[in-house]
């Protein structure tokens, strides 16, 4: 479904992503594992089209899209979140949401009628906001929402297109246990044909959810396999793991 | 047929009593309103304020008060720009009600407000810019100019440079549209008189950071003599690169005198030593009227009176004159107009009088060259040439 | 997509006052003030609906203003069109223009496109200084003014024109709000907020930013020969850096993301700026005449004090002013 | 002509005399912006205000070298009160706040020279021991046109040498590359933001007593730079050094060789220039970020 072939991105004289395959069969949940500065976020964002890569290429169900732009490979069944929240900060929950869905239906090329009129896009995205478990606060301001809801509403967000490929860039980080569990349980609830791309620094997360985890290190892949596998690995256990206090569960 | 005419002419009659009663109080007590339409803002500014004090200078020297009427002054802000020019005109007219307008610096004002003005029936007398086609082709019976026309400036100086042994000339002026007349009326007389242009260059107008690169081109075109058109802070500038760039001794500069205006030929120093200028004035006139004229105007001021200044200040003795033969009344402005065709003087520059035929002044022109004058520089006169008067260039007279 | 309680009744007042005023007028407030404001306004309320809705903060916006004049005066004196014909020209190749420059131009952002704007602005202005085709710098004069004779109003009189300049801008204020509430307009916003995520969430953000672009120009063009017939003249300078300048301090004076705040910014501009050009009104101030010459430092001053600590304008600081006493609090 | 190698030698140091104008006007203006993505678009007012400094402080002391060292310093505390009062106060809000407040002061700093300085273009005299010309290959070049070329090259090299062996050079370079590293390393980055922000308008100042007696000085003669210095940021790559440098360079040449060959497009082909390299390299020549 998502596949990569040597992709390379290099800033200045540092190469921050050196050749990485990666292929993803649809329905995968995959695990994207490595320390900070590995290069994982640069490969989403190659993936997902907010960079171009120096070379190699990118094909999201079977379409080269190497040069196509995010919104492009957006429309194609991509999502993403992102690692920061990215959101509209000065809109409310319920304005986000519609955002989303209106682009998702087309209707944001309308020009010559009130949004408010579109009451179908309204509702669709009260309705997700209500999955997302925030129905509470569809008139807040998303900047006054808290870290951990924001988190949810970003993932909500890259929900609203029904990818068939989703990007997870951190969706756990900065979030208590409780929350952390509620993410856990949304990932859990995505339809399973969906495709899986899950960066995550909380191995519980990580092994809970991922069928196989590639793990990067100085922009190379150190080790793709299973969670066995990788938890079975000496190296990465010196490289990456040990240093890691989610190892031992 | 006959009742209506006397019932008309009794009308007629009824209505001049009427406005005779109702207007004779009221122009004995109301002031003449003259609306000054210069720039106190923008690039012209300076030549704004130059024009300003030498029309109040005028008033003093010629009296502001004419049939009991006070002359009182309304000014509006041009900015040197069309846009505001036109709506400065306007204010003048439709707030103030000035009876007469006297200024317009920049050309672009003056096409600006050329409809407009011509539309309103105010007379207006122009005292600086020199658009060819506002005294020609688009001539208004409401538009007199005190000042000059380009072509009225340079048509001498073709024939007087090729007369002069001046055989290759190079042009250079600024790309806008009076640039561009100046050259052309200058080429006209030269290349008939058997001279031949040696190149020409045409800055853009407003973002020249730099002469230099033009004057190498002027130098390796060889000329014999340079003639160009450059006014205020370029002017200045020009002729300190011309001399830097050491043209000054091998190729004569000359120029409408603007390039060596009174204004600021002192700053120009020795560099503007022996440049050859054109101009219908310049401060070292040998007359009476003249000195009398600069030594007024150096007392008030601390500085020679220049080209612009004589040019409100001749603008406001044809109004003043003019007023005195219409007994102070402004009702019937085609009477003004025709009254300030009739005014004739000797002013500062000499024989002053405004042509019926286009409306433009008919006044002397001077030859002349920067020269040492005591510890200062400034032109002195080589040739006169009198009365210059323009043909009516497409202007068919209204009146 | 926001609520924006007080823009109804705003309008309504502004519309009322606007009324009120001209019927009242002189020749020389309806031929001057008055049409100068419904001429600005439009201008300030398309150029809202970049710097307050797309977020596009363009320093090159009399450029549209500036072409829209050129091809009404062009077909006008040149070719004999009738105006009405002319001006939909006028807008339309504005818009033309826009589109070509703003299909690169868009790409940038922030600062960077203040800076290419400020380039394309000024270079518009070289040109129209130098096409001797138009007059260059002196320009060109003897445009007419649209003819509305079949409905018995003779547009020479300033009260006529002024009314229709009025209205048109009322029709742009409409036309903008119908924009700014739609979908589209809520996508500009969402765009100005986060273009990133925008286009992560599969909406080619070049192209929504470039349709705003095109109608702003549009808009201008339609101002620009608008402003050509008022004056019955056109010069380069409509197309000065300096008007792209007034009119952006129109809109962050009057309070951008509103388009009624653009307009407002733009009546207060103009009637402070014949205030203060006026020597009368120092002198009741008590302070020295010769400062009716420098409007533009008061102008200056005051637009840095807005920046500074009113950065929401006059309408911005109102709507806040109400939020804050109202039930929305928060 | 053009191929008369006295006219290209003359040409040439035009240009180059151009190009270290611009260098010096360019080079603050990309730096700040480089370190604080802030485009001061009143940098062309600060170089006026420097040939109006320079006005006064030669018509004062009759010396053209008192102008050279105390107009600069005046202009230089012009622009640290305009940080301290303004600039400072508006970093949190972000870079549009703080180029809209620039340009408000463009207007402000207009009519302020005018009603202090008046509305007549002033000179400054060039100095007795530069007044004069040299002969190069047998054409006379005027001696002040070199030194301004010689004030350009030494900014350069001194600019290059601090950045390169000063502890502040250093900083400044890692506060170009990345903003967040610099405050992450403790140091005061304000302070930092201040020093370079001061030595740009010193710069601007710089530029403004030297180019005083070439062009005449009038209400206004700052717009035309300004536009000028922001094509060169954008063409060299905000940030850069050697970037000011060279973009400066090709923007002299290109202005002084195309206003005379090509007069029809002169003024075209350098906007055009700038929105090509926007367009094509957008982190300019010499980009000193990646570009995202």
């Amino acid at each position: 479904m998502l596949r990569a072939t040597a992709l390379t991105k290099s800033f200045g004289s540092l190469a921050v992503t050196a050749g990485v395959d990666l292929a993803l069969p649809a329905g995968e949940r995959h695990g994207l594992i490595g320390p900070n500065g590995a290069g994982k976020t640069t490969l989403f964002n190659l993936l997902s089209g907010e960079l171009r890569p120096d070379s190699g290429q990118v094909l999201l169900d079977g379409v080269d899209v190497t040069h196509a732009p995010s919104d492009v490979r957006a429309r194609a069944g991509l999502g993403r979140s992102f690692q920061r929240n990215n959101l509209f900060p000065d809109l409310t929950v319920r304005e986000n949401l519609v955002i989303g869905v209106a682009i998702e239906r087309g209707v944001t090329r309308v020009w010559w009628r009130g949004l408010h009129r579109d009451r179908a896009v309204v509702a669709d995205a009260e309705r997700q906001a209500a999955a997302l478990g925030l129905g509470e606060e569809l008139d807040t301001p998303v900047r006054h929402l808290s870290y951990g809801t924001q988190r949810q509403l970003e993932i909500g967000l890259a929900l609203v297109r029904r990818p068939k490929v989703l990007l997870l860039d951190e969706p756990t980080s900065g979030m208590s246990p409780e929350e952390t569990h509620a993410m856990l349980a949304l990932i859990r609830g995505l339809p399973s044909a969906l495709t899986l791309l899950i960066i995550e620094h909380d191995m519980d997360v990580i092994f809970e959810v991922a069928d196989r985890i590639t793990v990067l290190d100085y922009g190379r892949v150190l080790l793709e396999g299973t969670p066995e596998q990788v938890r079975a690995s000496a190296e990465v256990r010196d490289r990456y793991l040990g240093l890691d206090e989610g190892l031992t569960p | 047929m006959k009742t209506t005419t006397l019932r008309g002419l009794g009308r007629v009659a009824a209505a001049g009593l009427l406005g005779a009663l109702t207007a004779l109080p009221a122009s004995a007590a109301s002031p003449i309103k003259v609306g000054l339409l210069l720039p106190s803002s923008g690039v012209f500014a300076g030549l704004g304020k130059d024009q300003d004090i030498s029309f109040q200078m005028a008033l003093e020297d010629f009296g502001d008060e004419v049939g009991g009427r006070k002359i009182v002054l309304v000014r509006a802000d041009t900015e040197s720009k069309p846009n505001s020019g036109l709506a400065a005109a306007k204010k003048l007219i439709l707030r103030d009600r000035a009876d007469v307008l006297v200024g317009v610096i920049s050309s672009g004002v003056l096409g600006a407000v050329r409809d407009y003005v011509d539309g309103a029936k105010v007379p207006l007398i122009v005292t600086n810019a020199g658009n060819d086609d506002i005294t020609g082709e688009k001539c208004s019976p409401w538009i007199l100019r005190s000042s000059f026309s380009n072509d009225q400036i340079v048509r001498e100086m073709g024939p007087w440079m090729a007369r002069a042994g001046y055989k290759r000339v190079f042009l250079m002026a600024f790309d806008y549209a009076g640039g561009h007349q100046l050259m052309d009326s200058f080429r006209k007389g030269f290349v008939a008189a058997g001279g031949e242009i040696a190149g020409e260059e045409y800055p853009p107008l407003g973002e020249t950071k730099d002469f230099g690169p033009y004057l190498a081109k002027l130098k390796a075109a060889e000329p014999d003599a340079a003639f160009v058109f450059f006014a205020g802070g370029p002017a200045i500038k020009f002729v300190k690169e011309y001399a830097a760039f050491g043209l000054k001794d091998t190729v004569k500069l000359a120029g409408p005198g603007w390039l060596t205006s009174a204004l600021y030929v002192g700053k120009q120093g020795a560099d503007a030593e022996g440049t050859l200028s054109i101009l219908n004035y310049v401060p070292s006139i040998d007359s009476a009227e003249n000195k009398g004229f600069q030594e007024r105007f150096r007392a008030k001021h601390g500085r020679d009176a220049s080209e612009f200044g004589v040019a409100a200040y001749d603008a406001a003795r044809l109004v003043i004159e003019a007023l005195q033969a219409t007994g102070g009344a402004t009702d019937d402005r085609q009477a003004l107009v025709a009254a300030m065709h009739r005014v004739q003087f000797n002013g500062p520059r000499g024989p002053f009088r405004i042509d019926p035929a286009t409306n433009n002044v008919i006044q002397n022109i001077y030859i002349s060259e920067v020269e040492k004058i005591g510890d200062t520089y400034g032109a002195v006169v080589k040739e006169v040439r009198p009365n210059v008067q323009d043909a009516p260039n497409g202007c068919s007279k209204p009146f | 997509m926001r609520r924006d309680p007080l823009q109804i009744p705003t309008v309504v007042l502004l519309v009322l006052a606007m009324a009120a005023w001209w019927h009242g007028a002189d020749f020389y407030v309806h031929e001057v003030l008055l049409s100068e404001i419904a001429l600005f306004a439009m201008l300030a309320m398309s150029l809202d609906l970049l710097v307050g809705y797309a977020g596009m903060v363009s320093l090159g916006h009399a450029a549209f203003l500036g072409i829209g004049a050129y091809v009404t005066a062009g077909l006008t004196v040149f070719l004999g069109w009738p105006v009405a014909l002319a001006m939909p020209a006028s807008a339309l190749v504005a818009g033309l223009a826009a589109l070509v420059v703003g299909s690169f131009v868009v790409r940038l952002g922030g600062v960077f496109f203040i800076m290419i704007t400020l380039a394309i602005g000024q270079m518009v202005y070289a040109y129209f200084l130098k096409a001797r085709e138009f007059g260059a710098d002196d320009g060109m004069s003897g445009i007419p003014r649209l003819d509305l004779s079949f409905l018995g109003l003779d547009t020479a009189d300033p009260a006529v024109f002024s009314a229709v300049l009025l209205l048109a801008a009322l029709a742009v204020y409409l036309l903008l709000r119908v924009v700014v509430r739609s979908p589209y307009g809520a996508t500009l916003v969402a765009i100005h907020q986060n273009e990133g995520r925008v286009r992560a969430l599969g909406c080619p953000v070049h192209r929504y930013k470039l349709g705003a672009y095109v109608l702003a120009a549009a808009i201008a063009g339609l101002a620009g020969s608008l402003t050509t017939q008022h004056s019955s003249f056109v010069s380069p300078d409509l197309a000065f850096w300096t008007v792209s300048g007034e009119v952006l301090i129109m809109v962050i004076l009057g309070g951008g993301g509103s388009i009624v705040g653009a307009a407002i910014g733009a009546c207060a501009f103009l009637v402070l700026k014949h205030w203060l050009s006026a020597g009368e009104s120092w002198e009741a101030l008590g302070l020295p005449t010769f400062m009716a010459d420098h409007w533009q430092l008061v102008m200056g001053s005051l637009f840095v004090l807005v920046v500074l600590v009113a950065a929401d304008g006059i309408y911005g600081r109102a709507r806040r002013l109400l939020r804050r006493d109202g039930p929305q609090a928060g | 002509m053009l191929l008369d190698p006295q006219f290209l030698v003359i040409q040439v140091l035009n240009g180059l005399q151009l190009s270290a104008l611009l260098f010096l006007l360019a080079v603050g203006l990309s730096v700040v912006f480089g370190l604080m993505n802030f485009i001061n678009l009143a940098h062309g007012t600060l170089y006026m205000l420097g040939a109006y400094f320079a006005v006064a402080v030669a018509g004062a002391f009759d010396s053209f070298w008192a102008a050279l060292v105390l107009a600069p310093l005046g202009v230089a505390v012009v622009g640290a009160v305009a940080h301290v009062t303004l600039f400072r106060r508006l970093q949190s809000a972000g870079p549009m706040k703080q180029v809209l407040v620039t340009f408000g002061l463009i207007f402000v700093g207009f009519d302020v020279v005018r009603i202090v300085w008046g509305r007549l273009p002033h000179t400054v005299p060039t100095p007795e021991t530069l007044a004069g010309s040299v002969q190069i290959l047998g054409e006379t070049y005027p001696t002040y046109r070199l030194f301004i070329i010689g004030v350009g090259l030494a900014v350069l090299v001194a600019l290059h040498l601090g950045l390169d062996r000063t502890r502040l050079g250093a900083v400044v370079r890692a506060g170009v590359d990345d903003r967040t590293m610099v405050a992450a390393l403790g140091i005061n980055v304000e302070l930092v933001f201040f020093a370079v922000f001061c030595l740009g308008c010193w710069l601007a100042g710089l530029a403004g007593v030297v180019a005083a007696p070439v062009f005449s000085v009038f209400p206004g003669m700052d717009m035309s730079v300004l536009i000028l210095a922001l094509i060169v940021v954008v063409l060299g790559g905000p940030g850069s050094l050697w970037g000011a440098a060279l973009g400066a360079l090709v923007i002299g040449m290109a202005d002084t060789f195309g206003q005379v060959m090509f007069p029809a497009f002169a003024s075209v082909t350098i906007y055009a220039l700038m929105a090509a390299i926007l367009l094509f390299k957008p982190g300019g020549l010499v980009p000193v970020r990646p570009s995202h």
